[in-house]
């Protein structure tokens, strides 16, 4: 049972006796679209880091598409990266000097031979073209990565990842500092990912709204430990996550964003952690 | 515009200029062909009202310290020359070229000067690692070199005349003097480079033919600053004198952490041979009153020779400036080249060079004779005592002129040497 | 024993050379991450400044006391001015303060060339500091040496007592652990890189008074130590002050030692490379500031 | 739907470059330099002037070089002088066994062993650069290895940036003074001099100095075609992409210790090309050319040309030698300064270097126009 996806057991981080995350256990399926909330200095990003390799944990962490997985603690960030885990930053980190082009083409290219690699690129690979489709930046593709606005880049972040051909995505606040209509494009990017029943979407969010409007299921993670797990309405209606919450979140968000739980936009806002793949 | 078609045409001019320059080294003489020593040959022009003649120093760079002394001594030779007439009446135009404390910079200056201003005489260079940059370069145009340092010894070079001392003038004097003394157990200290070497192999030749003993021998990198180990060991090594081949930077914290040591010229006097006035002033007569040094001149050698120079030294470049023996010799070379030039009747240089032998020139150091044998100077030896007041006196002296030996030949104990 | 006695106390000898040359780096290296080449010729500023004050004050000791001050103001300036011109443009990009500052000590080379000509000057030590105390059987200490500890000593306490105790040591350090939150807090992040410069380049001056006592005074003065105490720096670990005491300490004495088993230059590349050698088993350096940043 | 092995669509425009102007930009310009250096500067120059470029042309191989690793792949490489030291002694070593060997006595020493030498047998490590193919060899692969072995170490611990570029200096200076320690060996500060062949010909000879200049002139002309290739090549995306963010490489599931390595150790061998070329062309090698200061001097004239532009970075080496070597004399003094204040302008307010002069502009013409679209 534990074969599939993302499973974490027992998770620990900590750095010069604090302790960032405190024994995490996770499972995430694929074709879920996980949404991992909770206060600042809650754990979420450490959890990230451990999981891609970029801070030392203990405990296990194993992903994979059928068997038990692969274990990840221990191996280096670009081995990691090659089971089929990519992930993005807080600050969208996108090669400023290359083109999207580029940028994408190399996210591709980690398998490459030496060949290709000292060979100059001829046309645009047909990974790279879908993802240029699917992430919309297909008129900007000669752009320099750094010119482009800030949405686009966590766009062309996304789209990095899907050429990469990533299993499993972990994406760091990927709609902050977005304005409205780029969250809805970016949810709906999100939703299309994930529409992939052998991939595994996991994303850290502090906005309420976007997560209500495009979480398939929720975990909340407070002082390193996992706080409740479930669905968005579950979730919302845990008396501990109300705590924790407490006056932010019964103040502005309880109180008028709840009714908004079963998102008509939508319909998918109860979905079940084990939620079918035979949507997409 | 791939770019594969570019290397591709890149390879295509690539190869055509291989196969022009495989046709042009057709032409090429072989080593050992002997053809070749014709094609260059040096074309000193000396057609016109004035002679060039080359003055290659290092202005800039870490020897400029000590090499714009010489290249100061040399223009008031030029200056002075001119003065009284000029060379085979032409008067002379002094080429300046800095090389940089570089040595494959002093070997393309030396070029340039041959090649481009077609000088007909060079004067300069100070380590011996220059000299031996640019040695090939004036045996390949054969144009004449005048070198104004003391240095190591066992060269020849058929273009270089040598106007400062070789070992048997300085080294080996000195050493009679410590052994005078009665200064037989030596620590030999100096920088990692080739005349400590081989002035510290010399002494050690001579010291076991003369009962003297090494105790010790330390080389310090150039330019190194940190002399606190080897002080210490110098200390403890119970040795009556130190010989001392350091160069530059490295005897002002030798001589400072000397003196700290507790260890001053009475307890272990420091024989230095790299240490002239200019160098004194620099290091501060606090450090090193009463140590001796080695040379051929110094700024209070008497006669009328040397009151002139100093005179016409200070006069140009200002009243405390002090005058030393590169400097003397650098300032002496112009005016033998000068002597030999106007003894051939001509500025070819075969002919210079076959004038060389037996020219004297009243220096300021006293009566030198070139040894045109060797190409090198017959010169006094001279032991100094450094005074408070920055100056050197002589406190001993070989008495007479002393015939060059560079290879030593004319010592037995020298004889494993080289 | 003695031998080994010996070489330490040498080395201490050594280390405290080190560490006082090193010690403004601790600064603006250590604290603020500029590699600043022109940090030598800060030291040689202050070794000049010995000398013009010996010119002008005619007693030994009185002109190196007064140039201990004097030093510090006339690097400190000197650095402060750099930082204004040139450094603060510079943040984003270090290895490119490092050519832009390696080009600014060419000039400040030459310029001291011009002022007081290519060959070295000499200064005259007080008579008290060119002797030397016994400390035991055969092993001496010298008195400028002594003279050079007690003063790296003493600015290493001074440092630690402004970083920890003063209001401007605090804003120092809130800078360099978070500088956007302490600009947002109100600390003139701008004015505190400055005086920060100031005293780390003002460190170098003193520590060119003090080279006065033991090495040339020349216009190359500056890289005769400016590798050294990069590398004092490098491997006492970024941002810690203790680890360069440290560092300069096992530096002089492993060279000490090194010197007297092998020769000086062998020495030297033993030390180059063991120094290597160790950043591959410690890149940080031996202390090192944790910090959650990527790097 | 997504296989890792995917056709490539046709792209029609891929590149901008669909002007003629464009189009032939590269290889015309490459022409051009091939024809100045192969064709007009043999005939226009004296050989003096001539021999003086060959060595120019060497500074401008190892800023290949450079300008490869560190504009490129954001290396500060300031150890260069090991490279270039290290394919130097590899040729002089050899040219010196040559020149032993020419005089006919068997088992002769190199002239300088001879003199300040121990008189002994050859040291074992001379041996194997008596023979020619060795040499050759060696004076490449020799500077690439020791890269290998140093990058390999380095950039797997993450040493970078003011730490490498530290480190390197240490180096450098480490191998110099070992140099100059060892000079029964390798003949201490006066380096090797003195060379009478160059592979059997007469380097006295004008016409093989010639020679030597082609030689020089079509090598700077190939590594620069092969950078060149480097440069657009996925490899060079890829090492642009290492240079503004290790991490976010690392994340894609490459290991930039290695895309640093390639362009290292590629650099290096460049330089160790530059100093054996320079060995036959000047006649020297010393430890004067492999310390520090020789090794920040291999960097300042691409970063004055422009670090990141190849012909910036070549035509910058080859300018910056040439004003050292005609202003130093004149003005010892202001030269120094002048030196000074390219870096501090040059690095300092034109970190693309003078080949950046034209892309600023351009680059700002993008952003107004990016700006108005968006």
């Amino acid at each position: 049972m534990s074969g599939e996806g993302l499973t974490i057991r027992g998770l620990r981080v900590s750095f010069d006796g604090y302790t960032a995350v405190d024994g995490v256990d996770l499972d995430v399926r694929p074709g879920d679209l996980r949404f991992l909330i909770g206060p600042n200095g809650a754990g979420k990003t450490t959890l990230v880091d451990a999981v891609t390799g970029l801070v030392k944990a203990t405990g296990s962490v194993r992903f994979g598409t059928n068997g038990d997985g692969t274990e990840l603690i221990g191996k280096p960030v670009h081995k990691i990266a090659r089971l089929g885990i990519g992930r993005t930053f807080q600050t969208a980190t996108v090669f400023e000097e290359l083109t999207v082009l580029q940028n994408l083409d190399i996210a591709a290219g980690a398998g490459r031979g030496p060949l290709t690699m000292l060979r100059r690129r001829k046309g645009i690979p047909q990974p790279v073209a879908e993802a240029l489709e699917t992430t919309g930046l297909t008129a900007l593709r000669d752009r320099p990565a750094g010119v482009l606005a800030h949405g686009q880049k966590q766009w062309l972040e996304i789209g990095m990842l899907l050429v990469q051909d990533v299993r499993l995505l972990l994406l760091d606040e990927p709609v902050a500092g977005m304005s409205h209509e780029e969250r809805e494009s970016t949810g709906e990017l999100l939703r299309r990912v994930s529409e992939d029943s052998t991939r595994t979407v996991v994303v850290i969010e502090h906005d309420m709204d976007f997560m209500r409007s495009f979480a398939r299921s929720v975990t909340v993670l407070h002082a390193g430990k996992v706080l409740s797990e479930g669905t968005v309405a579950q979730v919302q209606a845990d008396p501990k996550v109300q705590e924790v919450y407490l006056g932010r979140a019964r103040a502005e968000e309880s109180a008028d964003a709840a009714p908004a739980v079963p998102s008509p936009a939508t319909g998918e806002a109860t979905p079940t952690t084990t939620a079918s793949a035979q949507e997409a | 515009m791939s770019g594969l078609s570019i290397t591709r045409r890149g390879l295509l001019t690539a190869a055509s200029a291989v196969g022009a320059s495989a046709a042009l080294s057709a032409c090429g003489a072989k080593t050992g062909s002997g053809t070749s020593s014709d094609a260059a040959g040096a074309t000193a022009d000396t057609s016109g009202s004035t002679v060039k003649i080359g003055l290659l120093n290092s202005l800039s760079g870490t020897m400029a310290i000590s090499e714009v002394t010489v290249h100061n001594a040399l223009l008031l030779a030029v200056k002075e020359i001119n003065a009284a007439g000029g060379v085979l009446g032409k008067k002379l135009k002094a080429v300046s070229q800095d090389g940089a404390s570089d040595w494959p910079t002093f070997a393309e200056k030396a070029e340039s000067l041959i090649k481009e201003d077609k000088v007909a005489a060079t004067f300069g260079c100070w380590t011996s690692a220059s000299r031996k940059a640019v040695k090939p370069v004036f045996e390949k145009y054969k144009s004449p070199l005048f070198y104004p340092v003391q240095y190591e010894g066992l060269e020849q070079s058929p273009y270089i005349f040598y106007i400062g001392a070789t070992t048997n003038q300085q080294i080996v004097p000195a050493l009679d003097y410590l052994k005078k003394q009665g200064l037989t157990r030596l620590y030999l200290v100096g920088s990692d480079y080739v005349f400590p070497r081989t002035a510290n192999k010399i002494i050690k030749a001579y010291a076991k033919a003369n009962g003297m003993t090494v105790v010790g021998e330390d080389y310090a990198p150039l330019g190194s600053t940190e002399f606190s180990t080897i002080v210490n060991e110098v200390k403890g090594s119970g040795a009556d004198a130190v010989f001392n081949t350091l160069n530059g930077d490295s005897n002002v914290a030798f001589f400072k952490e000397y003196k700290s040591a507790g260890l001053t010229a009475k307890s272990m006097p420091v024989l230095s041979v790299s240490i002239a006035e200019e160098e004194v002033a620099s290091i501060g007569t606090q450090y090193l009153e009463d140590q001796l040094t080695a040379w051929n001149y110094y700024e209070t050698t008497p006669g009328a020779a040397n009151e002139k120079f100093v005179k016409a030294y200070q006069a140009e470049y200002g009243a405390k400036k002090p005058t030393s023996d590169p400097m003397e010799a650098a300032y002496i070379s112009v005016y033998l080249w000068k002597a030999m030039v106007e003894k051939a009747g001509s500025f070819d240089v075969a002919k210079v060079k076959a004038a060389a032998d037996g020219i004297t020139f009243d220096a300021p150091e006293g009566k030198v004779t070139v040894d045109g044998a060797t190409q090198h100077v017959y010169k006094t030896a001279r032991i100094g005592k450094i005074g408070s007041d920055g100056l050197i006196t002589e406190v001993w002296n070989s008495g007479k002129p002393v015939k060059p030996d560079p290879y030593l030949k004319g010592y037995d104990w020298a004889s494993g040497l080289s | 024993m003695t031998v080994i006695l010996n070489q330490s106390f040498t080395g201490i000898s050594i280390g405290a050379v080190l560490l006082l040359i090193a010690l403004g780096l601790t600064l603006t290296f250590g604290q603020m991450g500029v590699i600043n080449m022109a940090h030598g010729e800060f030291i040689m500023a202050g070794a000049y400044t010995t000398y013009v004050l010996q010119k002008a004050i005619s007693g030994a000791g009185v002109s190196l006391l007064v140039a201990l001050p004097v030093a510090f103001l006339v690097a400190g300036a000197m650095g402060a001015l750099l930082e204004w011109l040139l450094i603060r443009r510079l943040y984003t990009r270090p290895l490119d303060t490092l050519l832009v500052t390696w080009g600014v000590s060419l000039m400040l080379q030459q310029l001291a060339r011009d002022i007081f000509g290519a060959p070295n000057v000499q200064t005259r030590a007080p008579d008290i500091l060119t002797g030397n105390i016994a400390v035991a059987e055969g092993i001496s200490l010298a008195n400028s040496r002594l003279f050079i500890l007690g003063l790296a000593l003493l600015s290493v306490l001074a440092l630690t007592l402004v970083l920890r105790f003063t209001p401007l040591g605090r804003r120092i350090r809130a800078v360099v652990q978070n500088r956007d939150l302490a600009e947002v807090s109100g600390i003139a992040t701008g004015r505190v890189d400055r005086m920060t410069f100031f005293i780390g380049s003002g460190l170098a001056g003193v520590a060119g008074v003090a080279i006065t006592l033991v090495g040339p005074i020349g216009p190359t003065t500056g890289t005769n130590y400016i590798v050294d105490a990069f590398l004092v720096v490098v491997v006492g670990g970024i941002g810690q002050l203790k680890g360069s005491v440290i560092t300069a300490f096992v530096l002089g004495v492993l060279q000490s030692v090194l010197e007297y088993s092998t020769t000086v230059s062998v020495a030297k590349v033993i030390v180059l490379v063991a120094i290597v050698a160790f950043l591959q088993w410690r890149p940080q350096g031996l202390y090192t500031l944790r910090t959650r940043s990527l790097a | 739907m997504t296989t890792t092995s995917a056709p490539t669509t046709p792209a029609p425009e891929v590149t901008k470059a669909t002007s003629p102007l464009t189009r032939f930009r590269v290889p015309g310009g490459f022409a051009l330099g091939a024809v100045l250096l192969l064709g007009i500067a043999p005939l226009a120059l004296t050989d003096f002037r001539l021999a003086l470029l060959a060595k120019y042309l060497c500074w401008a191989m190892v800023a290949v070089g450079v300008s490869l690793a560190w504009g490129r792949g954001g290396l500060l490489v300031l150890g260069q002088g090991v490279f270039f030291g290290l394919g130097g002694y590899a040729m002089a070593m050899h040219l010196k066994l040559a020149d032993a060997a020419d005089t006919g006595i068997p088992g002769a020493l190199p002239d300088f062993m001879q003199l300040y030498g121990t008189g002994e047998a050859l040291p074992w490590w001379w041996k194997p650069f008596g023979n020619p193919a060795f040499a050759l060899a060696a004076t490449v692969l020799l500077p690439m290895a020791v890269a290998a072995v140093l990058g390999f170490f380095v950039f797997r611990r993450r040493v970078r940036g003011a730490y490498f570029a530290i480190l390197s200096q240490a180096l450098a200076a480490a191998l110099a003074i070992w140099l100059v320690g060892q000079q029964a060996t390798t003949g201490g500060t006066n380096g090797l001099t003195d060379f009478q062949g160059f592979f059997g010909y007469d380097l006295d000879d004008p016409a093989n100095q010639r020679t030597v200049y082609f030689v020089i002139a079509v090598s700077l002309l190939l590594l620069m075609a092969a950078a060149r290739q480097l440069f657009v090549s996925r490899y060079g995306e890829l090492l642009i992409a290492v240079r503004d963010s290790e991490e976010r490489v690392r994340f894609l599931g490459y290991d930039p210790a290695n895309v640093k390595l390639v362009a290292y150790v590629v650099a290096a061998g460049m330089a160790g090309l530059a100093g054996a070329l320079f060995v036959p062309a000047v006649g020297i090698i010393s430890p004067a050319l492999i310390g520090v200061v020789p090794s920040i001097g291999f960097v300042i004239g691409a970063a004055v040309g422009g670090r990141a532009s190849l012909v910036g970075a070549v035509l910058g080496a080859i300018a910056v030698a040439w004003a050292q070597s005609t202003l130093s004399d004149a003005f010892p003094g202001a030269w120094t300064y002048l030196q000074g204040l390219l870096f501090v302008v040059a690095v300092g307010f034109l970190p693309g270097g003078l080949a950046s002069l034209g892309a600023v502009i351009r680059r700002n013409r993008i952003r107004t126009r990016s700006g108005e679209a968006a």
